[in-house]
């Protein structure tokens, strides 16, 4: 029953360490003819180095996006590839399962799909990967009725990441999990029916090593951090300097400060100046049980981030400085930012332009103005260089400066 | 259609996370306090509680069949308590709550064939994308180009022996679906987009396609009669970007559709900021299935790495700290025009100093 | 005229240097070894040979009426071997071959009103430029800017008080011939140029005025049946960059032409890279005499950076240790959108880190 | 005789103990009518607030540029201050005077001009300020006959500055003096006879702590610098440490030095890892008698440097990392470098761009390829970061690379 292509170049990729795709795919061949000529048409795109699939339209009852159609243009050849559709599907804050469910959405996708499932996309889903279109809608329900929900694609809020954070680690510096959630699920409709200028993601780092890529990779970035002093433990410093003899201390800790602000005492105790402490984590990275956070926790937001297309990569840049994230409104704030930025965006962004390219276009500061917020010098790395500016309203943006710091400090 | 076909979807959006947590997890939610890593691939997180949790991680081909899956649903059952997760790089993570069951994971998990790593200073798994396997514009392949790059770089994912972690992204086309990497493996195109004229009028929306090239090298023109699109060849920089939305752009080319290889990205804020990955080397070939002249030139480059760079620096800060002309000489790479930025801003990367290592 | 008025010049160019040197200079050219500062405005070079010159430097005000040139010359022969030498920021240097000459040599300068001073960390003369004195295109004046700063700030040029040396520089319209400086005291238009119609057509080439508006503001346009030009006045930025080709676009303004402050300019490779200054203030008064408004934040700014850097900062990079916010913190200024760049390349001035200080 | 106005904005400026140009200029006015209408009309100025003058054309026979005409716009009031042009003079390398020279300049400019004398101009011309027309020619013949020339005004090669360099000051590494006169005199044709897109500015700096200010200011920069290892007299090294103290050595030295090149040993002598020293002068200046530049002396070339118009500011660009300046050959091939560069941009630069905004306009490396030199990575800060670019050449470049490479190893 199995359907079988020739496949010398992707038989050499069974060989090696590493775990093999290929032996999977052959594995599923054997049940799937789907996969028996998607695995044919993949040999045939390393022999001819091109890829042969097109894209189309599909979806699933009420919804706009979350599945990404592939049609074979090579059906003369692999006939059974002629339909290979990914349903994109989102996990869990955290990515987390436990084995019951795992196995559930196996069985599901063995019912009605390939049986091939990536673990996970560069977006943060899991993407079940070959249903033909008469498959797709089953496949869905069954997943949604186990409690998951597609993932986005096309012009419209996308699927987002948060880090494994406070689940297991301990620079977390707010619930990266319930953010996630908050966030994400207040624009289900946005996720759903693309109608978007573009693709907008959000991604949720605990803390400043943003092991989800979030500055580079997210519409917007919600990333951990502190307000007040890092936390350190002397007698731990004292306990690392034993294990580890000052000169490492030296070499890898203070001497790699970005800010020279960390010393270390003649007494064996750390000195930080916190003032000019910019939050980088290196030395708690270093020593993680003598360092921590500070106990003033919250997050940094970053807007604009995203890859190449079309005016070159680029980074998120700092919009909220700091902002606490541990009340009910402190959620509904965050959720009220993302969808003024989004509105805003989806009024004045032009077509296929990501937020981060139209604030490119008009200027942060007209984005700030246009979506409530104040200028503040963290959002900068240094002052403009050029004089190439109009400054009518000198006194009166000064004035605004004044008086939101008069507020804050009254 | 039955009335029960037409079920509505629920738009329960993203799950809640604590139903699948490991419940050690779930009991410390934000009080961790401490981790060390007893050994490659392992670590081991103190909670304020004393709580303690042992994870081990391995790396997974991503792209899974359910046997796969049900496989390492059985080891977790088995071995690690019930509960996995799965990483940003598609490692797959098996918590458990005691040291002693740390080595019969492990053990298990090498037996069925699945490395034990990528935790600290190795390299982990390589951030995959599409490629020939679904996606519909790319130029090569991922699932193979990943598989081939972690066989040969295998024994940097299961020890700890690099300077600093190690991130390795590729790409299959020019949109880069890929991050930002230490190492990033792109596609580059060298030459423009083939016309395939008689398509265009059916498919491609023109006005959009016009829209989307970056350089405003297309332009709408009559092609025997029929509306086509038109590319000014000596404008045109052959980023692929017209593919997309216009299959008929033919970008791709077994022959002429390079890699290119980029270094120094960085996502991270320690120490130094984040940083972009700047352009080394070009016109590789795209040779399947195992593309030895990426991975030689990989392996080269971190090779350098490993015994230049200092603890804790990260490929992109060695090279801060050696300069660029020292990262061409020891690599014996040949410096060329194309290494000098000319898109927007570039002179802000040109040197503006006499700051120079002779 | 006679034929002795038809004198062909003798393009000779620039002369030839060692003929006006200190003996002593030319003898040791290229052999000096080092040098010290026994005092504020004194320099002593020791060369190879063993041969010694101390070098008096003394403050000027540039544009000086011949009797003071000759004055100066009288004090050169009298205490100073009959040689000087000026300084790129107009001070005047006297140089002697023993140290007993050191002290009549100020004395006398003193007595004649010139300051001795301006050398290793203090405030040296400002960059002067022309002003409402004779340029055609000024919106302020500078010998009077200068006079007016250096009077103020008198005591930082003749004592060495300084974390490093400041240089400040004036421009007295936005064309900016005072050059980048660690303060730097300039125009800034706040008002589109009116335009005198009348004007337009005798006196500007169009096409070249248009040419020069670097945000294409300015385009051809028939006033009263003329040919003359039209400004976007919600494009135009107020550079004033049409002012000098075409008159009659008159930018300057008692009332709306401001003057602002940059900071962090620098040139020397010493330590980091030559960096651009940064905008700190604008909108300041443009008042005649003495523009005590511009005055008092300049010794403001002075004052924080003689407080809290640390020796060899240069004003940008001590404000680039502490951080804009703290600076701005420090000096009371308002931060507003206009500090964020928003010119070409802007965005690399953007915080794309979490990199903050609280 | 004196012309006589009321100055009350003026005359505040005389008070202070900065020397007063004021007071000069009224002993001017006490016998030049000239300078009397000038400080009333000086004085307009300070109250309305505005400027007078307006430009137009004078030069003297022979030359197109060199004098700035100034025509009053205010003649009614000012009637003696009608023309008020300045004659822009080029000094010795290095700005050296005898008092004979000088003193015999001040003769001249008393017989036919004002008798107010700008020293120096910032482009480091001496500037007559004050001629009517009919006094140019005869106080240029008399300047020009005591060996001075005219320097630059209008679209031409500018006046040079160099620095005091080997003349009094050990950090040098080249001769400036020479140098600048031999460039210069190559181009008194481009700096008499105004015919390029626009100005044109050399300036020589001895070393890396660039007193001219080159880099920003010069179109052409000629920094002086070293190849080989910084020279440490360890027995100075020593001396100042007894003097100051190692902390201060650490701070300040140490602890600045741009690459962390530089460390104390524990024997108080300095170790210098050279192949990292970026020759930042840094060391060196603080510790002038024990460090010095290396021996194998030369230069670095930077092209583009500039203030404001049109594009904004432009820092310099590395051209030649490394030139050496010591043979006749040597100052020949500076000398045809800057006429190459000098003749692609008058063919190539557009009305009014100058050198560095061309090159930003059609980019470094095809600029660098028209005027014959290799690319090299000492000329960037870092590599490209834009995947936009088209490689089709690759190889060849490579080739290219590789022959230069060949052919310095061989
Ligand atoms: C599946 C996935 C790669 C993977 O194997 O993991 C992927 C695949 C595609 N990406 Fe992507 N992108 C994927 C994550 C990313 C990321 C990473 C991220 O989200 O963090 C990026 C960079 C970040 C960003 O958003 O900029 C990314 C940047 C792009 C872009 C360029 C966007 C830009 O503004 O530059 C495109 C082009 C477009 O959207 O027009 C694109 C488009 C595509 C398309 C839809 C190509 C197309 O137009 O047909 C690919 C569909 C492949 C397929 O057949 O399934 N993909 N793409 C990732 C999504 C899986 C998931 O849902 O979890
Ligand atoms: C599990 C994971 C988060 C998740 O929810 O998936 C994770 C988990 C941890 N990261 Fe991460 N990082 C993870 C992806 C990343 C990424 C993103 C990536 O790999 O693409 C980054 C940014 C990389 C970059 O800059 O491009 C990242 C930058 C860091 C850093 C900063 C490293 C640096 O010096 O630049 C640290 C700090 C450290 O290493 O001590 C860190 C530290 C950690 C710690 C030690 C945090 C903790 O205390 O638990 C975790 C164990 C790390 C380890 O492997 O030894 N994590 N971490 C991700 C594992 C990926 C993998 O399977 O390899
Ligand atoms: C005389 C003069 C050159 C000339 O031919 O005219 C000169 C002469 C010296 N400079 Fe300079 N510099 C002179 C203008 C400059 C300038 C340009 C300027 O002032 O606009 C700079 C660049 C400033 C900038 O970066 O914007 C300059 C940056 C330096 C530096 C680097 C300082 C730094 O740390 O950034 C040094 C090194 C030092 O201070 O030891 C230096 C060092 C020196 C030394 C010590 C060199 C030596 O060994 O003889 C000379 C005495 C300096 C002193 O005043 O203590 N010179 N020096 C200039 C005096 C100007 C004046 O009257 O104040
Ligand atoms: C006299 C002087 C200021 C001073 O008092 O020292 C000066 C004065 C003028 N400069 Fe300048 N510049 C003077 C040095 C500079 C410098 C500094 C330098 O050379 O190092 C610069 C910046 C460096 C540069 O070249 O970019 C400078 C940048 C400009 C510019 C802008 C050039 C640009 O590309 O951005 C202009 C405008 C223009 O040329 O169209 C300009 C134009 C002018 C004009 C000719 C204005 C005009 O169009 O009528 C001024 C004539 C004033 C007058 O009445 O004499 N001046 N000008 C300096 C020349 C004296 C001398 O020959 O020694
Ligand atoms: S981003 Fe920070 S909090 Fe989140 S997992 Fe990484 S290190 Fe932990
Ligand atoms: S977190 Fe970073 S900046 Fe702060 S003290 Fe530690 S190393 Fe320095
Ligand atoms: S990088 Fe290109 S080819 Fe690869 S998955 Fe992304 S869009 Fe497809
Ligand atoms: S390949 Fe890129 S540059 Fe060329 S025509 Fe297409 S979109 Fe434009
Ligand atoms: S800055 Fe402007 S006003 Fe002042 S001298 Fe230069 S061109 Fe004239
Ligand atoms: S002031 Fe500047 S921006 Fe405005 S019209 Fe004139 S040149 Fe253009
Ligand atoms: S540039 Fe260098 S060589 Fe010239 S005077 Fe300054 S310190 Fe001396
Ligand atoms: S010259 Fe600069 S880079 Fe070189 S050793 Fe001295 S301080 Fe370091």
């Amino acid at each position: 029953m199995a359907k079988q292509h020739d496949t010398p170049n992707l038989d050499q990729l069974e060989s090696g360490p590493w775990p093999s795709f290929v032996t999977g795919l052959k594995r599923l061949a054997e049940r799937s003819d789907m996969i028996g000529d998607v695995l044919g048409q993949l040999e045939y795109s390393y022999q001819t180095r091109k890829g042969y699939w097109k894209g189309g339209t599909i979806s699933v009852r009420g919804y706009g996006g979350g599945i990404i159609p592939r049609f074979s243009e090579v059906t003369d050849r692999f006939p059974d590839a002629a339909e290979f559709h990914t349903l994109r599907v989102m996990p869990a804050p955290g990515m987390h399962y436990d084995t019951g469910i795992l196995r559930k959405l196996c069985d599901i996708w063995d019912r009605n799909g390939s049986g091939l499932l990536a673990l996970h996309g560069q977006s943060g889903d899991m993407m079940f990967q070959g249903a033909r279109s008469d498959q797709v809608q089953q496949a869905f329900d069954e997943i949604n009725e186990l409690g998951f929900d597609l993932g986005g694609a096309g012009p419209s809020v996308r699927t987002s990441m948060s880090c494994v954070g406070a689940a297991r680690c301990e620079h977390s510096c707010y619930s990266e999990a319930v953010a996630h959630r908050k966030v994400m699920n207040a624009f289900v409709d946005d996720l759903h029916r693309p109608a978007l200028p573009y693709k907008f993601k959000f991604k949720f780092s605990g803390c400043p090593n943003d092991c989800m890529n979030s500055i580079q990779r997210a519409d917007m970035a919600v990333i951990g951090t502190w307000r007040d002093d890092i936390q350190v433990k002397q007698e731990e410093v004292g306990e690392f300097i034993k294990a580890k003899g000052r000169q490492y201390v030296i070499d890898n800790v203070v001497a790699r400060c970005p800010t020279s602000c960390i010393t270390l005492k003649d007494d064996d105790t750390l000195d930080i100046d916190n003032r000019n402490c910019v939050r980088c984590m290196h030395c708690i990275n270093v020593m993680t049980k003598a360092l921590s956070p500070g106990n003033d926790k919250g997050v940094t937001i970053l807007v604009g981030g995203k890859r190449t297309l079309k005016i070159g990569d680029l980074f998120g840049t700092v919009i909220v400085p700091f902002k606490k994230l541990e009340t009910e409104e402190d959620y509904d704030s965050l959720v009220e930012l993302a969808g003024t930025i989004i509105d805003f965006w989806a009024e004045n962004g032009l077509e296929h332009e990501r937020c981060g390219e139209m604030i490119d276009r008009i200027g942060l500061t007209n984005f700030l103005e246009a979506i409530g917020l104040g200028v503040d010098p963290a959002m900068i790395a240094h002052p403009r260089t050029s004089s190439y500016v109009r400054t009518d309203k000198w006194e009166e943006e000064a004035e605004k400066w004044r008086m939101r710091h008069a507020e804050s400090a009254g | 259609m039955s009335q029960q076909q037409l079920r509505q979807a629920v738009e329960s959006g993203v799950p809640d996370a604590f139903q699948y947590m490991h419940p050690l997890m779930a009991r410390n939610y934000g009080q961790w306090d401490w981790h060390d890593r007893p050994r490659p691939g392992v670590l081991h997180h103190v909670a304020k509680s004393g709580d303690q949790i042992w994870t081990v991680r391995a790396g997974t081909q991503r792209q899974m069949d359910t046997d796969t899956i049900r496989k390492l649903c059985s080891i977790a059952d088995e071995f690690a308590e019930g509960h996995v997760r799965f990483t940003i790089r598609s490692n797959i993570e098996f918590m458990v709550s005691a040291a002693e069951k740390v080595d019969p994971l492990i053990g298990k998990l090498n037996q069925e064939g699945f490395p034990v790593g990528g935790t600290g200073n190795s390299m982990s798994m390589i951030a995959h994308t599409q490629g020939f396997l679904h996606c519909d514009i790319p130029a090569t392949d991922a699932s193979g180009v990943v598989k081939s790059l972690m066989d040969e770089l295998y024994d940097e994912f299961v020890n700890e022996r690099m300077p600093n972690r190690v991130r390795i992204s590729t790409s299959c086309c020019q949109i880069n679906c890929g991050g930002q990497a230490d190492i990033a493996i792109n596609v580059q195109h060298t030459k423009p987009p083939k016309i395939n004229h008689d398509l265009v009028a059916n498919v491609c929306e023109r006005p959009s396609v016009v829209a989307r090239c970056p350089v405003a090298a297309i332009r709408p023109a009559l092609v025997n009669g029929k509306p086509s699109l038109e590319v000014d060849e000596k404008k045109c920089i052959c980023c692929g970007a017209c593919y997309p939305p216009c299959p008929p752009m033919q970008i791709n080319d077994p022959e002429h559709s390079k890699l290119a290889i980029w270094i120094g990205g960085k996502n991270s804020n320690a120490r130094s900021k984040p940083t972009f990955q700047k352009l080394v080397a070009a016109g590789l070939p795209n040779n399947p299935p195992r593309w030895p002249e990426v991975a030689a030139l990989v392996k080269k480059i971190l090779r350098c790495y490993q015994e230049d760079a200092k603890d804790w620096e990260r490929v992109g800060e060695w090279v801060e700290r050696i300069g660029w002309p020292e990262f061409f000489k020891k690599t014996d790479l040949p410096f060329t025009r194309f290494h000098v930025e000319n898109w927007r801003g570039g002179r802000n990367s040109l040197n503006a100093s006499t700051h120079i290592r002779f």
